[in-house]
Order: C-alpha cells, then sequence, then structure tokens
C-alpha cells in the first residue's frame, strides 16, 4: 500500500529468487569502504541490536516453506540456518553441507553434512534432518521454492551424515541452487512454525508477526566469530518516511530498502552510513512477441534503440545502479558478457529499423503501474519522451497496482515488469527467457536458444560455459522480447555504531545473514 | 420630594449600529415611588430600565449622560461599580420569568444567589428571606417551591420567584420590565396585586415598565410617557390619565379606553361554516372536546379564552392543520374534510388564516410583491401586468403605498407586516379569514389601526371572521357574537353584549373583570369585590 | 448578508485566488506537470523559484496542476454529495413517515462505519480511479449533507410562512425551492465551506495511504505525501504542498466564520 | 427519563446490527478470490476448490451472514485467512493499543479543548481569542500526517527527546509505553482539539445571549461565575456531543497517524486486512470502530438526556 521507491519482492518473483550469484565486485559506497575498514577491527560482543525493516506483513509466518517478504527471511536467518551461503565475494560457502561432490554430467550429486552441530532443543543435525527439510518443498506441498525443488528427483540418505542428490538433468550450479532461502534447516519431523527451532545464531523469544521481533543469542552457536549480539530486536517498519526517521532519530542501528530519492540526503548524516550492494534485480518493458507489432524483430529492436538507458537509471533510480543491455544477466555474474557492445540510445537506429519493418513511424501503448516498481510510471513517462526522437509514439495506459501481476504482467502486449536477481545465468534465462517457462513473459521462442540453454547446464567446464552463455545474451539481446534499461542495487543505511558490516551482492542487509556477522561498538 | 435615590441625567444609549436609542432622558424617582414609563415598542422603555443597572442590552452603549443610584455614580463608572450596584441596590424584573431563570438550577438557589454573592446575608438569613417572601408573594407550597426547577411551575409562579428573585437583596429599586404583559389577564392580577403589596410593604421604589395605561395606572405614582426615545411628557398617574397634555398620550388613552364597536351590528348572513362536536387530540392527550359552532357570511365570531383553552387549536382545526380530530365541519354547505391535505384547491382559497407573529408569517426573503401575488398566480392565473395591478390594488386595500411591492418584509414595520398578511388572505378572495391573534403583538395604536382595516374590510366584502383573542377589550369592539373557552371546553357562547353585560357567570365573569381599567381605584374595587383571596396579600 | 469584516475579506481574496489556480493553473504553469527537468528535491535557481520535486519536476508547475487537480475533485465530489443529500434531505423533512424513517435509519447507519475506513473499502474494490474516487466521496459526504439539510427543512418548514404555503396547496417542489432553500442557504453554504475543506483534507489523507490521486497527475495531498521524507532533511519541498492546502482551509473558515457570525449577537460592554 | 434512555440503548443495539449487515455486505464487494490470495502462486483448480469449501465460501451469502453473525454473538469471531490465527486474538491486542492511544490523546485534549474554548468564549473578540481562533484553523488546516511528521523533525530529528517511532511491546513500563507514544498523542491531541474548542466557544456563546444569563449579569455576578454556574451548564449537551464525536476519531480515525509513526494498532492492521482481502479480519475490525462509533454516540446522547433538567426532574 505504501509507494516504496524500491522495489518490493512480491510473491511472484520472490519464489524463485534464489541468492544473486555475482563474483565478488561489491559496489561499494565510500562510506562502505570505511565498513570494510570496521571488519578489521576487533569485534565486540554483547549489546542489543536493533533493525528497523520493511517488507513485513502481520500475516508473516515463519515456515521456510512460505517465506514471502524481506523481514521473514531476515528473522528466519537469525533462528535457521541454510545448506550453503553466498559469502560477500559472491561465492557459495559451506553452511550446513560441509561439501558437495558431482558425478559426471551434473545429474547425481553426493553432500555432506556438518557435523557437531545441534538444533536450538538440543537435538544434534544429521542428514535426516536435511531430507526432512528439503522434502518439505518437494512434491504436493505449498512451499514457494517448489519449482526451485521441482528438478530434483530423489533424495536418499547414504549415511548418517550423507545424502546422494538427483537431478532430472544435470545441473553445475545446485550448490546455488541450494542456498535459496527457503531451504533452511529444521529438525526431523518439526511443525511447529510458529516458534520455529533451528541451528542459526539467535532463539526464539518472542515474535509478533509484522509488528516486531526478539532473539536472543544462541550460546553454543557452531559458527566461529559470529553472533556478536546478546539479543536482535526487529521493528517491522513498511513506511520510507517512517523508517528513515526511526534511523535518523538513532532508534534502529540498521534499515534496509532505502528511498532511492532521498539516499544522497540521507548520506550527509554523520552517524550513519549507506551500504550499497549491485545485484541481478533488474527493471523492464516486456513486448509480447506473439502479438503484432512485437512480432517483427525491427520493431523489437526500434524500441530497444529508442530509450535513453542513462537518463532512466537517473531518474528511477537516483544512479544507483547500472544500465542494462536488455539482457537479464548482471555485470555482477562471473558468465556476464564484457564484450556484448552496450546499446545506446539512438533514435536514428530506431527510426532505421523502422524502416526495415516497412514504418516511418509507430503507435504502441504501454501498459504501466507502480506495481512493477516504484516510479515505474515516471520511468514510462521518460521512455515516452526518449521514444518520441525515434518516431515513436508510446502512448502510457496506467494500470491499477492491484491486480497488476494477474491482470497485465504476461497479458498486456506492451507492458513494465522486473526481476529479482537469480543466482546464476541459467537460472535467470531459464525462468524467463526459455521457450517453455511458466514465466516467459515476453511469450518469445527462440530453438537456438533453448537448445544452448540446455547444453549449458550440464556441463562442468566452466570456460565452455562462459562461451555459450555469451551467445544466449548476445541472443536475448537482439532477438528477445524484453527491453531491459538498467538493473537497481541494494540499499541499505547502518549507524556507525555497527561494526562488520560490508556490502552484499545479495539482496539487502547482507544477503539477509546481517543480524548474525555483525556487532555493537563499545 | 426628597431627594431620588435613582437619578439618571441626559441618558444616551446607543445601538451597535449606532442609533440613538434615547435622546437625553432625565428620571428621578424617589424612595418608595413607583415611576410607570409608558409607550410603545421602541420608545426606549427598557432601554432607560436597564440602564438604571448601567446594563446596556445586545450591544447597545450608555454613550453619555450620567446615572447615579443614591449617592453612588455608576455611569460614567467602573464594572466594579456596576457590579456592586446590580443585584444588590438596584433589581431588574424581566417581561419573560420562563426565559430569566436558568433552567438547569433549583429556584431556592437563583433566588438567594445574589444575596449570598454581594454577602449581604448569610445562607441561613438569605433563605429565610427568601422563603418569607414566597409566603407574601403566595406561591404554593413554600416548603418544597425552592426544590423546583423553572419548568416544573407555571408562568405566573414563575413571575412571582422572578420578582422574589429580585428582592433578594432588598434592594431600593426594582425595575420591573412588562412584570405581567405575558400572563393572562386572570393570573395578570394576581401578580399586580401581590406586586403592589411587596412594594408598598417593603418601601421599595420601583420603575414600572409597560405599554398597558390601565395596568400603570394601579400601580404608580407618577408617569413618565416616551416615545422613539424621547420623553412625551410626565407627571402624576392622576394628571397622565385625566388630563393629557400632549396629542399622543391622548391618542394612547383614547385608544385604552375605546369601547365603541367599529363595526354596526348586522343580522349575520347565511351560514358559512359550522363545526359540530369536534374533538382534537395531539397524541393521548385531549386538546378538544365536543367544540360546536357556527359562523354566518359576514359575521365575525370571537373566540375568547386564556392560554391553554384551546382557541388557538379550534382555529388550526378548522384550517385543517392538526394531526388527529374528529367531529364533522361543513363549509358553505359542503363537507370540509379534516385534513387540508383532502381539501380541493378551491376550499383551500375560501378559508384563509392569518397569524400573530407577522414576522415568521412572511418569508423572509420574498419580496411583498412575490408574496401577496402568488395567491393571485395559483388561485386566478395572474401573469405580467395583471399580476402586478392586483398586488397593487390590494396594497392599496390595506393602505399600504404601492412602493412596498418591491420590499423585503425585513423592511417593514410590525403593523405593515400584519397589513401585508392580511393582503395576502384577500388576495385568495375568501368567505372565511381566521385571525389568530391578529392584534396581540402589535402596540395599541397600531393594532387599532389594524381592527379598523379589518373591520372596512368585512363591510366592504361581506368576510366572515374567526376571531382568536385573549384580549377583551377587542373582542367587545368588533365581534358580533363571542364564544368563551376554557381547557378545551366551551363556557360560554353568544351575541357579545349579553356576554358583556352583567351578572356574568362564573369564568366568563372573572375573565371580563379581570381585564384592567384606567380608573385608578379599579383594583382597589376589584379587590373588594373579590374575596379574601387576594385581601392577605396587602 | 451582513456585509464583509476584515478577517473574512481576506479569506474571500485567498479564495479568489484558488479561484484562478482551479481554472487556469495548468495554463500559468511555466512546466508540464511529469516533465523531469531537474534533479530530486533540487534547490530553487532561476526559472525554478519554488525548486524541484522528487522527481525533479517543477514544484510551482507542479502546484498549480495540482491546485487544479485537488480543488477540481474536492470541488466536485463536494457539489455532487450536496445534490444528492440536500433534496434527499429536504423530502425527508417535507414528506416525513417512512421516507424519512428509512433514509435517516439507512444514514445513521452508514455514517457508524468511519468513513476513511467505507472509503478505504470501496477504493480498494473498485480501483481507485478519478470518478470512483470523487463519487466514493461524494456519497459517504453526501450523508452529512442530508442530515444537515433535514435539520434546516425541519425548521423552516415549521415556520408559518411555509405552513401557508402548505394550505394554499403548495407543492413540494415550490416549497423547497421557493420557502425552504432560500432560508438555509447561508449555513449550507457554510457547511459547503467545511464539507470542502474536510474533504480536501481528506483526498490527502487518502493520497497518503496511496488510494487517492494517482500520480503521475499532481495534486496538493498526493505531493506531501510523495515529498515528505524531504521534511527531516530540513529541505521546503513538502512545505510548498502543505502549505497550499492550510492555506485554502484557513480561508474556506475565515468565510465561513463570516457567514455563521451574528447567529449569536455580539455582546458590548455588559459586563 | 429511565425510559428514553432505554430506548436509546435499545437504538444503539439496532443501529448495530444494521451496521453488521452494511459491513458484511460491504466486504462481501471486495474482489479478488480469498481463496487464490491464500494458497497464492502455485494452487492447484483443485486445492483451492477444497479451501473454497473449507471456506465456505461456496455458501449462499444469507447463510454466511447468518453464521458469521452467531459467530460474533458467541465471541468467536472465526479465524483470519491469511495466518489462520483467531481474529480475536489479532484484534484484541491492537484494539487495546488503538483505545490506549486515544485514552491518552483525550486525557490531555479533551480538558484542554474545553477550557480554552470557555475563555476564548469569555474573552470573545480578543486578541487572545483571535490568535486561539487562527492557531485552532492552523491545525485542522494541515493534513494530520504532516503535523506528525513536523513533529518528529522537531522532536525527534532535531530535538532527540522522544522517539520517532511509538514502539510498544506487552510488558513495557508504564513511563517507556509514554515516552512511546507522547508524539502520535500530541498529533492527535493538535488535530482534535480545536473543532472541540471551536465548539465550546460556540455553544457557550449561544447561551451567554440567553436572557437568563443576562439575569446574572443583573445580579451583579462577574464573568466566571456568570460563565460556569449559568452558561456552561445549559451548553454542556453540545459540547459533551462533539467531545464524543472527537473521542470516537481517536478510536476510528488514526490509520494515519499510526502509519507515521508506525504504532501497531487496529486502524493499520486493517488497512493490511483489506489489501489482503482478508474478509474475517476486516469485518472484525470494522465492526470493532463501528460499535465505538455508535457506543460513543450513545453515551453522548444519553449524557444529553441526562444533563436536561426537564427529562431529569420532570414535572
Amino acid at each position: 500500500m505504501t509507494r516504496d521507491n524500491i522495489p518490493s519482492i512480491g510473491r511472484r518473483q520472490f519464489l524463485a529468487a534464489l541468492g544473486a550469484t555475482a563474483l565478488a565486485s561489491g559496489l561499494i559506497v565510500p562510506a562502505s569502504v570505511a565498513r570494510a575498514q570496521d571488519a578489521q577491527a576487533a569485534p565486540v560482543k554483547g549489546g542489543v541490536l536493533k533493525l528497523g525493516i520493511g517488507g513485513g506483513s502481520t500475516t508473516d509466518n515463519l515456515d521456510p516453506r512460505i517465506l514471502t517478504d524481506w523481514v521473514p527471511v531476515n528473522q528466519a536467518y537469525m533462528l535457521m540456518n541454510g545448506l550453503v551461503e553466498i559469502d560477500a565475494q559472491n561465492n557459495v560457502v559451506p553452511e550446513l553441507l560441509e561439501s558437495w561432490q558431482p558425478e559426471e554430467g551434473a545429474k547425481v550429486w553426493h553432500l555432506k553434512v556438518r557435523q557437531g552441530v545441534t538444533f536450538h532443543n538440543g537435538k544434534v543435525l544429521n542428514a535426516d534432518d536435511v531430507l526432512y527439510s528439503l522434502n518439505l518443498h518437494r512434491g504436493e506441498t505449498t512451499s514457494a521454492a517448489r519449482s526451485v525443488a521441482a528438478p530434483i528427483t530423489a533424495l536418499e540418505k547414504t549415511g548418517e551424515y550423507d545424502i546422494k542428490l538427483v537431478l532430472e538433468s544435470g545441473n553445475a550450479d545446485l550448490p546455488y541452487m541450494l542456498s535459496d532461502y527457503h531451504f533452511l534447516i529444521v529438525p526431523d519431523g518439526w511443525s511447529d512454525f510458529a516458534k520455529p527451532v533451528g541451528t542459526g545464531p539467535f532463539v526464539y523469544e518472542s515474535y509478533e508477526p509484522g509488528v516486531r521481533s526478539r532473539f536472543t543469542r544462541n550460546p553454543n552457536y557452531w559458527k566461529p566469530d559470529t553472533a556478536w549480539v546478546d539479543a536482535v530486536e526487529v521493528i517491522v517498519i513498511n513506511d520510507i518516511s517512517a523508517r528513515t526517521n526511526a534511523m535518523m532519530s538513532g532508534q534502529v542501528h540498521a534499515i534496509n530498502r532505502l528511498d532511492f530519492k532521498t539516499v544522497d540526503l540521507l548520506k550527509r548524516n554523520k552517524n550513519l552510513s549507506v551500504v550499497q550492494s549491485a545485484g541481478g534485480q533488474h527493471f523492464n518493458f516486456l513486448m509480447d512477441c506473439t502479438q503484432a507489432p512485437f512480432t517483427d524483430q525491427n520493431i523489437r529492436l526500434a524500441l530497444k534503440h529508442g530509450i535513453n538507458r542513462e537518463q532512466l537509471l537517473k531518474t528511477a533510480l537516483m544512479g544507483y545502479g547500472s544500465v542494462g543491455n536488455d539482457h537479464p544477466v548482471p555485470k555482477t555474474d562471473r558468465f556476464f558478457a564484457k564484450d556484448l557492445p552496450q546499446r545506446p540510445y539512438d533514435p536514428e537506429k530506431a527510426k532505421f529499423h523502422l524502416k526495415q519493418a516497412g514504418l516511418d513511424s509507430l503507435k504502441v501503448t504501454l501498459a504501466a503501474s507502480d506495481a512493477a516498481f516504484g516510479g515505474a510510471v515516471d520511468a514510462a513517462a521518460v521512455y515516452r519522451q526518449n521514444a518520441m526522437a525515434g518516431g515513436i509514439q508510446i502512448d502510457i495506459k496506467r494500470e491499477p497496482a492491484d491486480g497488476y501481476w494477474d491482470n497485465v504482467w504476461m497479458k498486456a502486449p506492451f507492458c513494465m515488469s522486473y526481476w529479482g536477481g537469480r543466482p546464476t545465468a541459467d537460472q535467470m534465462l531459464t525462468a524467463a527467457y526459455f521457450s517453455k517457462s511458466s514465466q516467459n513473459d515476453t511469450h518469445w521462442a527462440n530453438p537456438t536458444f533453448d537448445a544452448k540453454l540446455i547444453e549449458a547446464r550440464a556441463l562442468l567446464d566452466d570456460a565452455k560455459r562462459a562461451e555459450i552463455y555469451a551467445e544466449l545474451q548476445q541472443i536475448v539481446s537482439d532477438d528477445g522480447g524484453a527491453i531491459i534499461p538498467m538493473f537497481g542495487d541494494y540499499l541499505d543505511a547502518v549507524s556507525n555504531k555497527l561494526g562488520g558490516v560490508t556490502s552484499h551482492p545479495m539482496f539487502n542487509f547482507m544477503g539477509a545473514r546481517l543480524a548474525e556477522k555483525v556487532w555493537l561498538k563499545a | 420630594m426628597s431627594d431620588p435615590i435613582l437619578r439618571i441625567r441626559n441618558l444616551q444609549v446607543t445601538a451597535p449600529d449606532g442609533r440613538a436609542l434615547t435622546r437625553g432622558i432625565d428620571v428621578d424617582l424617589a424612595p418608595g415611588e413607583v415611576l410607570g414609563l409608558i409607550g410603545e415598542s421602541g420608545a426606549g422603555k427598557s432601554t432607560i430600565g436597564l440602564a438604571a443597572l448601567g446594563y446596556g442590552r445586545g450591544g447597545c452603549r450608555i454613550s453619555g449622560g450620567t446615572v447615579e443610584v443614591a449617592d453612588r455614580q455608576i455611569v460614567p463608572g467602573t464594572r466594579r461599580d456596576r457590579e456592586q450596584v446590580r443585584g444588590a441596590r438596584v433589581a431588574y424584573v424581566a417581561q419573560s420569568a420562563a426565559a430569566a431563570f436558568n433552567p438547569a438550577q433549583r429556584l431556592g438557589e437563583q433566588m438567594i444567589e445574589a444575596a449570598l454573592y454581594h454577602g449581604t446575608m448569610t445562607r441561613p438569613e438569605a433563605e429565610a428571606w427568601r422563603d418569607e417572601l414566597i409566603r407574601v408573594l403566595q406561591l404554593p407550597n413554600p416548603e418544597t417551591f425552592p426544590d423546583r426547577y423553572p419548568h416544573q411551575v407555571s408562568g405566573g409562579q414563575l413571575q412571582r420567584a422572578m420578582i422574589a428573585m429580585a428582592m433578594a437583596c432588598r434592594p431600593d429599586i426594582l425595575v420591573l420590565d412588562e412584570p405581567t404583559t405575558a400572563l393572562d389577564v386572570t393570573t395578570q392580577i394576581e401578580v399586580l396585586v401581590l406586586l403592589r403589596g411587596l412594594i408598598r410593604r417593603y418601601g421599595t421604589a420601583a420603575l414600572y415598565i409597560t405599554h398597558d395605561l390601565a395596568v400603570v395606572a394601579q400601580i404608580s405614582d407618577r408617569i413618565m410617557v416616551l416615545r422613539h426615545g424621547e420623553l412625551v411628557e410626565q407627571g402624576t398617574a392622576q394628571a397622565i390619565l385625566e388630563a393629557p397634555q400632549q396629542d399622543y398620550t391622548r391618542r394612547l388613552v383614547a385608544e385604552r379606553g375605546a369601547h365603541e364597536r367599529l363595526a354596526a351590528t348586522r343580522s349575520p348572513g347565511a351560514e358559512i361554516l359550522s363545526v359540530e362536536r369536534l374533538k382534537v387530540f395531539y397524541g393521548h392527550n385531549q386538546a378538544l372536546h365536543d367544540v360546536s359552532l357556527t359562523l354566518g357570511r359576514g359575521e365575525t365570531l370571537a373566540i375568547v379564552g386564556e392560554s391553554g383553552s384551546g382557541k388557538s387549536t379550534l382555529a388550526r382545526a378548522i384550517a385543517g392543520l392538526p394531526p388527529f380530530s374528529q367531529g364533522r365541519m361543513r363549509f358553505d354547505g359542503a363537507e370540509l374534510p379534516a385534513r387540508f391535505q383532502k381539501r380541493s384547491q378551491d376550499m383551500l382559497r375560501r378559508i384563509q388564516l392569518v397569524y400573530q407573529l407577522p414576522d415568521v408569517a412572511l418569508n423572509p426573503r420574498q419580496t411583498i410583491a412575490e408574496i401577496i401575488g402568488r395567491p393571485l398566480q395559483l388561485y386566478f392565473g395572474l401573469r405580467g401586468k395583471a399580476l402586478a395591478e392586483g398586488v397593487a390594488r390590494l396594497l392599496a386595500d390595506v393602505g399600504l403605498p404601492a412602493d412596498f411591492a418591491a420590499r423585503l418584509p425585513g423592511a417593514l414595520s410590525g403593523g405593515q407586516k400584519q397589513r401585508v398578511c392580511v393582503a395576502r388572505a384577500l388576495a385568495a378572495q375568501p368567505d372565511l379569514i381566521i385571525c389568530d391573534e391578529v392584534t396581540s403583538a402589535l402596540d395599541p395604536l397600531v393594532a387599532e389601526e389594524v381592527l379598523q382595516l379589518l373591520a372596512r374590510l368585512q363591510q366592504e366584502r361581506g368576510l366572515a371572521y374567526l376571531f382568536i383573542t385573549h384580549d377583551l377589550g377587542v373582542v367587545r369592539r368588533i365581534a358580533d357574537r363571542t364564544l368563551v373557552m376554557q381547557k378545551g371546553r366551551v363556557v360560554e357562547e353568544g351575541p357579545t353584549e349579553t356576554i358583556f353585560t352583567p351578572p356574568w357567570q362564573g369564568y366568563t365573569g372573572e375573565l371580563i373583570t379581570s381585564v384592567p381599567e384606567m380608573r385608578r381605584d379599579w383594583l382597589d374595587g376589584l379587590l373588594a369585590t373579590r374575596g379574601q383571596a387576594l385581601e392577605t396579600a396587602k | 448578508m451582513r456585509k464583509p469584516t476584515f478577517t473574512a475579506w481576506i479569506g474571500l481574496a485567498i479564495l479568489a485566488a484558488y479561484l484562478v489556480i482551479l481554472i487556469a493553473g495548468p495554463h500559468l504553469a511555466p512546466f508540464g506537470q511529469e516533465d523531469i527537468i531537474g534533479s530530486p528535491f533540487g534547490d530553487p535557481e532561476p526559472g525554478h523559484p519554488l525548486g524541484f520535486d522528487q522527481n525533479g519536476r517543477d514544484m510551482l508547475s507542479r502546484l498549480l496542476y495540482g491546485g487544479q487537480m485537488s480543488i477540481g475533485v474536492s470541488l466536485a465530489a463536494v457539489l455532487i454529495s450536496f445534490a444528492v443529500g440536500i433534496p434527499m434531505g429536504f423530502m425527508a423533512a417535507i414528506r416525513g413517515g417512512w421516507f424519512d424513517t428509512i433514509l435517516s435509519r439507512l444514514v445513521d447507519t452508514i455514517m457508524c462505519v468511519p468513513v476513511l475506513i467505507s472509503a478505504l473499502v470501496v477504493l480498494q474494490a473498485l480501483g481507485s480511479s478519478l470518478p470512483v474516487l470523487v463519487l466514493t466521496i461524494a456519497l459517504l459526504d453526501s450523508t452529512r449533507v442530508f442530515r444537515l439539510s433535514r435539520v434546516l427543512a425541519q425548521g423552516v418548514g415549521a415556520l408559518e410562512f411555509a405552513e401557508v404555503a402548505r394550505l394554499r396547496g403548495e407543492g413540494n417542489w415550490w416549497l423547497i425551492r421557493k420557502e425552504i432553500l432560500p432560508n438555509v442557504a447561508s449555513p449550507l453554504v457554510a457547511e459547503f465551506g467545511l464539507r470542502f475543506c474536510f474533504t480536501f483534507l481528506f483526498v490527502a489523507g487518502l493520497s497518503f495511504l496511496g488510494l487517492g490521486v494517482q500520480p503521475p497527475f499532481a495534486d496538493w495531498g498526493g505531493m506531501v505525501k510523495d515529498n515528505q521524507q524531504a521534511i527531516v532533511y530540513g529541505l521546503y519541498a513538502p512545505l510548498y504542498p502543505a502549505a497550499a492546502i492550510a492555506i485554502l482551509t484557513v480561508g474556506v473558515n475565515l468565510v465561513v466564520d463570516w457567514m455563521l457570525a451574528g447567529r449569536s449577537a455580539p455582546q458590548g460592554d455588559n459586563r | 427519563m429511565s425510559r428514553l434512555i432505554l430506548k436509546r440503548l435499545g437504538l444503539g443495539v439496532f443501529t448495530l446490527w444494521l451496521v453488521s449487515v452494511l459491513v458484511f455486505a460491504g466486504t462481501q464487494v471486495l474482489p479478488g478470490d480469498v481463496a487464490s490470495a491464500i494458497l497464492g502462486q502455485n494452487a492447484t483448480p483443485e486445492a483451492l476448490d477444497v479451501l473454497r469449501r473449507d471456506l465456505g465460501l461456496n455458501d449462499p451469502l444469507v447463510l454466511r451472514y447468518v453464521t458469521w453473525l452467531k459467530g460474533f454473538a458467541t465471541g468467536d469471531l472465526g479465524n483470519s485467512l491469511a495466518s489462520g490465527q483467531p481474529v480475536s486474538e489479532l484484534i484484541g491486542s491492537r484494539l487495546m493499543n488503538t483505545l490506549m492511544l486515544a485514552a491518552y490523546a483525550a486525557v490531555i485534549s479533551v480538558p484542554l479543548a474545553v477550557v480554552l474554548g470557555i475563555l476564548v468564549a469569555v474573552f470573545r473578540g480578543s486578541i487572545f481569542d483571535r490568535v486561539m481562533n487562527v492557531l485552532a484553523l492552523a491545525c485542522v488546516a494541515l493534513p494530520e500526517y504532516f503535523l506528525g511528521l513536523l513533529l518528529v523533525l522537531w522532536f525527534s530529528v532535531q530535538l532527540g527527546w522522544l522517539p520517532a517511532l511509538a514502539d510498544t511491546y506487552p510488558g513495557m513500563g508504564l513511563g517507556e509505553w509514554i515516552k512511546a507514544t507522547t508524539l502520535p498523542a500530541l498529533t492527535l491531541v493538535l488535530v482534535t482539539m480545536a473543532q472541540m474548542m471551536r465548539m465550546t466557544r460556540t455553544a457557550l456563546l449561544g447561551v451567554m445571549d440567553q436572557s437568563y444569563v443576562e439575569t446574572a449579569w443583573l445580579k451583579g455576578l462577574r464573568a466566571p461565575r456568570v460563565v460556569l454556574r449559568h452558561a456552561l451548564p445549559n451548553a454542556a449537551a453540545p459540547i459533551v456531543n462533539v467531545v464524543a464525536f472527537n473521542i470516537a476519531y481517536l478510536i476510528t480515525g488514526v490509520v494515519l497517524v499510526e502509519a507515521v509513526f508506525n504504532y501497531n494498532g487496529l486502524g493499520r492492521f486493517m488497512v493490511d486486512a483489506v489489501a489482503k482481502r482478508d474478509l474475517p479480519l476486516v469485518q472484525a475490525s470494522a465492526l470493532a470502530f463501528a460499535a465505538a462509533f455508535v457506543l460513543l454516540n450513545m453515551i453522548a446522547d444519553i449524557a444529553a438526556i441526562a444533563l436536561n433538567p426537564r427529562l431529569r426532574h420532570p414535572r
């Protein structure tokens, strides 16, 4: 209901939004360089950490299957651990898994569960717990991660701490897949998710959905050099200005999802710093390739040339992000096609492509709504102005935010949308561009693309994969139905009292694991 | 005369809009003396009375002159001076006691408040004194009376309570502002007698403000006649009443004394209206009990009675207004439906109603032309020129200048408004006009003129009047027949002459004898004839 | 009507100014309401006396456009609510009986549910488009208008000149038009002013909840909301629309006070 | 008089019932299927159907109303569709919060408003009167959330005296609680005071022109006594009325303030519920609000009856 200027992760995007993979390239603002130094400074134990988090509701629930928004995700990571973790350098590192081994073809995997870990209720972690936890998301389930777990055809215990995992087809990115924050580990047979028990850094004390929660330190937490503070209080603050006020009046130590428009103003405040994290979340204009006039590649190219990406980035995101090249793979992804030339704003080129399509002017209607992302309508207005020069007239049709995803997205021939980051190029490309994907929101079908995508997935040789992915990006960029002008960063503000804060390529709050990593300076 | 207890010199009072309400009035009041201030509305009577307390009503300012109470000057003076005099030395009795009492407080408390506030008495003393007054003023069951709330006692009793309240501090001066005007004649006498007794008993001086010469005649030693805020003449009551010097005073006296009939008695024409065994109910209580009457063309039937006698209800019933009534009404031979909604437009046209208060009877937002013209339009379809002429004619008929047509009611005086009401009734060319207290809101001389107008119209047009009033003086002069009502029942009915000539039976008699007369000894005479009831008050 | 007092003149002047904005706002605006020509919350500069809003649009222009939108919406809503409420109220008063009873009951019931909440549900249900917005507010508001006009009409209807008209056999329409309406005009006009202010703030409130006038169209309430974060940084951006709202409200109230004054005569040196 | 009061009570109950009908009907128009809202993205048609049956969404409207009302009567408000928790729990604590905040605000604003109203009435036309009038105007003239924001700016961000968030939780000390809720309460005070003050003034002035007040002046009484003993008692009814109205507003109209201060009250909760199509919650909270409104009006009317000497002391 509140109109934040940063896209909230709607259920649709979120259900598959696993940790975004990306090579270490912390787009870090000066403020958080300072943070990096803090990281060296000696940590201190104790104190109560107060977090003001936006993105929670009274219907929240800590059931790993139905985590739907920022607040419960952060809270879940306080109580529970995942199998793997994405670190600040954006590599998969072990968490409750000690290690993993693919067989040739990356179809069969052998997972090793960490030993000597106990749950808050004293139970010792073993393979059964992991099996149970993963199975929560398989088969007939309400799990939001169902589709992520779908490729897993078989899971079996091969030892007290050993698991054999079989995929329907080879996938070298399985570890990244497992970093999905839904895949949290609870004790075998656990069902009381109102009071979840996990192996996490903090222990459940009180929890009021959508309002506040208080968890206390887990005295025998297995992970070294973490969980510094005695307790964490989460205060749910969905209204952006309320959140900012709380931060500025020092009532909380950190807030997430800053308002792009005021970040620069916020930075003036000496008591806090802004943490900026580049990720895979991007905003796009979707053309339905099965509906005229978008069936014609020239039309698509004309529209792609008719947009001024820099201006859009500047106005919609205040420059907190990076320009996109009409494909969904972020610069931070290890398979990002560096050599692919950036498509410029070129009205003449647009005109040229219209000619190719046998037109000298074009008139299209764009369905826009701030449901797509905060400021989407403003963005549309900018695009409208840009396109004029290219002889393209874009009429903006404002759609109600209510039911936008049901009534407009994937239905309107030309509409606005956005995608949360995906951990791997493969997942991103599959989800939105694989012809058979249920979320192929441009209805784009390209046999070559499909074939190469499947081929690349099973390869374990990264060099080879990089080659293919570059190719795929090229195809999407030139032929695809999505105009992707920009990627948006994640922005947090943290008090200078906090130590140990770094920028993190995945979501806000250091991949939602901020609580266990930071400490309150003495 | 001994040096005055109240001395007002060259009093100037200015209204918020800058009008002068009084121009250089001098007043001297000797201890124990009763000075009558007489005049029509707007004469400045009340203004002077209030000035005696250094008070200007509704934003009026005392802009000049001096007011001294005994040795103390309050105008010009400090607020403190005035506060100490008010209630303590000079006390005020308003016309409507009902409005002058705080509805949320017990009478007893209000009656002693001033005494306690001014510290002239301790509570026990004050209460004792209050109870004495209550007895002197013959208020019912004196023990419990102080515990009652204003709405729990009758108008006459409230008026007496008000007087008692004014006496709380044994003031030197009472300012009595039309203290009996709002009361029924019979009650008026009681209050008058008690008041007079009280004043004499405690030797309190008083300014007695009224428009009724006859009343003032009974009580005051001297009289000041005022008009438009100026003194017309003053002198002993005797002198003023018996040998008025000024023409204006003469007219006042004459009007009050008048008893000759305005219209020659006619033999009534064919019956126009007949009412048989009419009953009217408001909710559970019955307002009229089997009232029957007949009225002929060109005849005037007066319905007299005190408040609560049901005379107005009767008028409204004939007009077809009450929610629920029983009985039979015939108009010009035809059945007259009980509710006006059921009556044909022609019937509505032929029965017209003129109200007591012209101010609320005229739509303040319509010009006189619209008001008078509407019936012409509605009933006779007059338009444009014809309409304008019709309006002009009617204005002439009621003796108003033609240029009034363009005015709004607000710009007219009370009398003129009432004339407009009459004109509106005439416009419908009715056979019957119901006059509900048409003169009682008007000043005597104006009322006189309106009565003459009505009489003239009747002679010209053979109108039948149903004349509702409490003023027997009027009845005697205008009505062919009179019908006396009490508590919703007809007490007596007959030719006016017979009704008004002795010997009188019970209620009718009380009613008639209670009408004050100008003879100064009238009240004493009345007391002599009436038993001990009032005697004790003296 | 009494001649305007000093404060009343101020009020009238204010209203006049806003009337101009209502009529000519957009034409006076140097820039379009959607044109992004500066940096968000940019400071005033030549040609942009009030600086820029959160999207870098010219504040002055937004204000002028927003004025037309805000005033227009409120005005429309209130006009409709009166167009509905007054006849209903008068009829209820004149007709009385079951007509009155049923209508009054219904209105009372509706008024029991807080306006904001009713509006919330309706707007959620139908989606907040301008017509829906206006109609919703209008209908919710008309309940109050109904109550007032009913009471007023009952008051006047009881007076004798109205009785005369009825006895003359006039129809309801005449009674309403000629006898009642002219005599209840000033309290109704006054109420109109107050309702207008209320609606104004109400729309602002709805905008706060994202249900008011939708972007990119400017409306003062929405502008306050959109720019509100700036206030904690000591920027003026949100102050302008807020001030615009405040001044209008004050203006209306001044005029209304004047119109309603005189009901209780001023008291001079009476103590 | 007691008969009148009983009648009024009956009327109140009746109205409440009507409101329940209205609320139920009103909430039915909310679009979007609850079942699919609950199950979310990957809801299969079969699952939807099952859930619909469980929720009784397939039953006829009237039947649903009756069962719903029965539930209410027996204190069973059903379960939240979205979270499955019992509505009574969810609503209870938040209603409590709302009421407490309202009480806090009322305790300050009502006496203050009435006293000020009396003062401006007594000193009608004085500078003081004018100034207060303008101040009152200023308060009603600003959107309430903006007022709140200004307060935050001054008292939290700049002075740092009071927290910007009304962050309350079970078992917090009264002192803490007051500290936390002072700013929102203050905002509400500012919003509500103006109207009460002006109403008190008008009501009082209306009475001041009555002739029994003149009588009081003419007794030589000074202003304070005239006002307190003779004017005020007779102006009580309208004042009580407006006070009740504003208290009702404090309870039902504070959504915005709650949002600004992130206060965990019923208003915001309901907005959330509406957005989520969580009918049981919406209905329950709407009815709770309506009930508060009806109740307060009833109290006001009954007070008016009780304050009226004519009714208190019949002939």
